[in-house]
């Protein structure tokens, strides 16, 4: 299974902290399972509907849309950060 | 010495400076974010991917430790409701070399903006909120560092 | 706000920064000097133009708040005899602007070093003496600010 | 009457924190001056024999050694300060 939690703006659209699915396979892109996930419609396509406005962690380390999944067990989705 | 914090509670400044003093460096540079008030805002919401934060954290303070010659670092981070005048964040560092201990200090500081995973919600008098949006000139300003 | 003070006694650095923090400004930076041990050293003397001190620093303070977006500035040099850990001097700014806080805070410590009237005196172990020599880099570094 | 202060080893070497003397011809500059004391020999020399080592200020404002005296009161002869 694959975990995939979510934040800020992404977290409050969806509705969900966090959820599991089934893992998809390693050649999968994050890119790829954003817009398998924004196919679901709804709060989904409303946080998850414009990609360029989303960053993305593997396992806790920042990594770039395009990356594959491989065999990462947590998948963080968010907008850029506003810390400091 | 190097001192890493993310916690919802405030912190002593002051404590913080006198540890890094002690160090013997010569000198210390601070920064310290404090939430601007202003245009009805009654407080700022900061959430945090606690799983990454504090490794997120520690890996760039490792970064600044590497670059400047530093003989400390102190990092505090703070997440929760924060209103108007609350200390957010604060930054210190010693080194013998007083350049040494500014540049690191604005290093961090500009890394933490872009690199360190917080996102931060205002809430405003009446009820609106709205989150904060990333900068383009923060992440520009992170990468200027190489 | 600014805060001028060229004295004997030791200073409250937490004082200073929540005075900063206060002015509603988002960003305070700090530096803070102090006298570095080792090599025999028992005492750092600093003698200084008193007639001229006060004036130079307020002049040099009121270079950095036309040049910076500064809401507040503070910045405070010790004379007299000065043992190794103590504190020498210290600069804080605040600004909206994390940028211009911590640029300021640069640019003063290093005015302070080439424009303030104010030489260093080693005295160390045994009763030996000698005087601190300027360092060209501490020039250069002024001037760099054009 | 033109009041000279000295500090750091200028100051030791000469012996003396401050002394008057009468005022200059107003054209005057700062190193000439330097080269009159020096030329009193003895702490004067060792002070100031070297102008290359000196700063100097111009009723407390810093000034370049080839600055005219002028009317000013009070001038200071020091080593390169260090300050911060």
């Amino acid at each position: 299974m694959l975990t995939i939690v979510y934040f800020a703006w992404v977290r409050e659209r969806i509705g969900l902290d966090e959820e599991q699915m089934a893992r998809p396979d390693a050649g999968t892109t994050i890119a790829d399972l954003i817009a398998l996930l924004a196919a679901r419609g709804g709060g989904y396509a409303d946080a998850l509907g414009d990609a360029t406005r989303l960053r993305a962690a593997l396992d806790q380390r920042f990594m770039a849309l395009d990356t594959p999944i491989g065999d990462a067990r947590e998948l963080a989705l968010f907008p850029p950060v506003t810390g400091g | 010495m190097k001192r890493v914090a993310v916690q919802a509670g405030d912190f002593d400044v002051a404590a913080e400076l006198v540890a890094l003093e002690a160090l013997g460096g010569g000198g210390v540079a601070s920064f310290t974010g404090v939430v601007r008030g202003g245009g009805g805002l009654i407080a700022l919401e900061l959430e945090h991917y606690p799983a990454m934060t504090q490794a997120q954290v520690d890996r760039i303070c490792d970064e600044a430790m590497a670059r400047w010659p530093l003989l400390g670092l102190s990092v505090i981070h703070r997440f929760g409701r924060l209103e108007p005048g609350a200390r957010i964040v604060f930054v210190g560092t010693a080194s013998r070399h007083r350049t040494a201990a500014l540049e690191s200090c604005a290093f961090l500081i500009d890394w933490l903006k872009s690199e360190a995973p917080f996102w931060k919600k205002e809430h405003f008098e009446g009820g609106a909120t709205g989150w904060v949006e990333a900068r383009v000139e923060d992440e520009t300003k992170a990468k200027g560092w190489g």
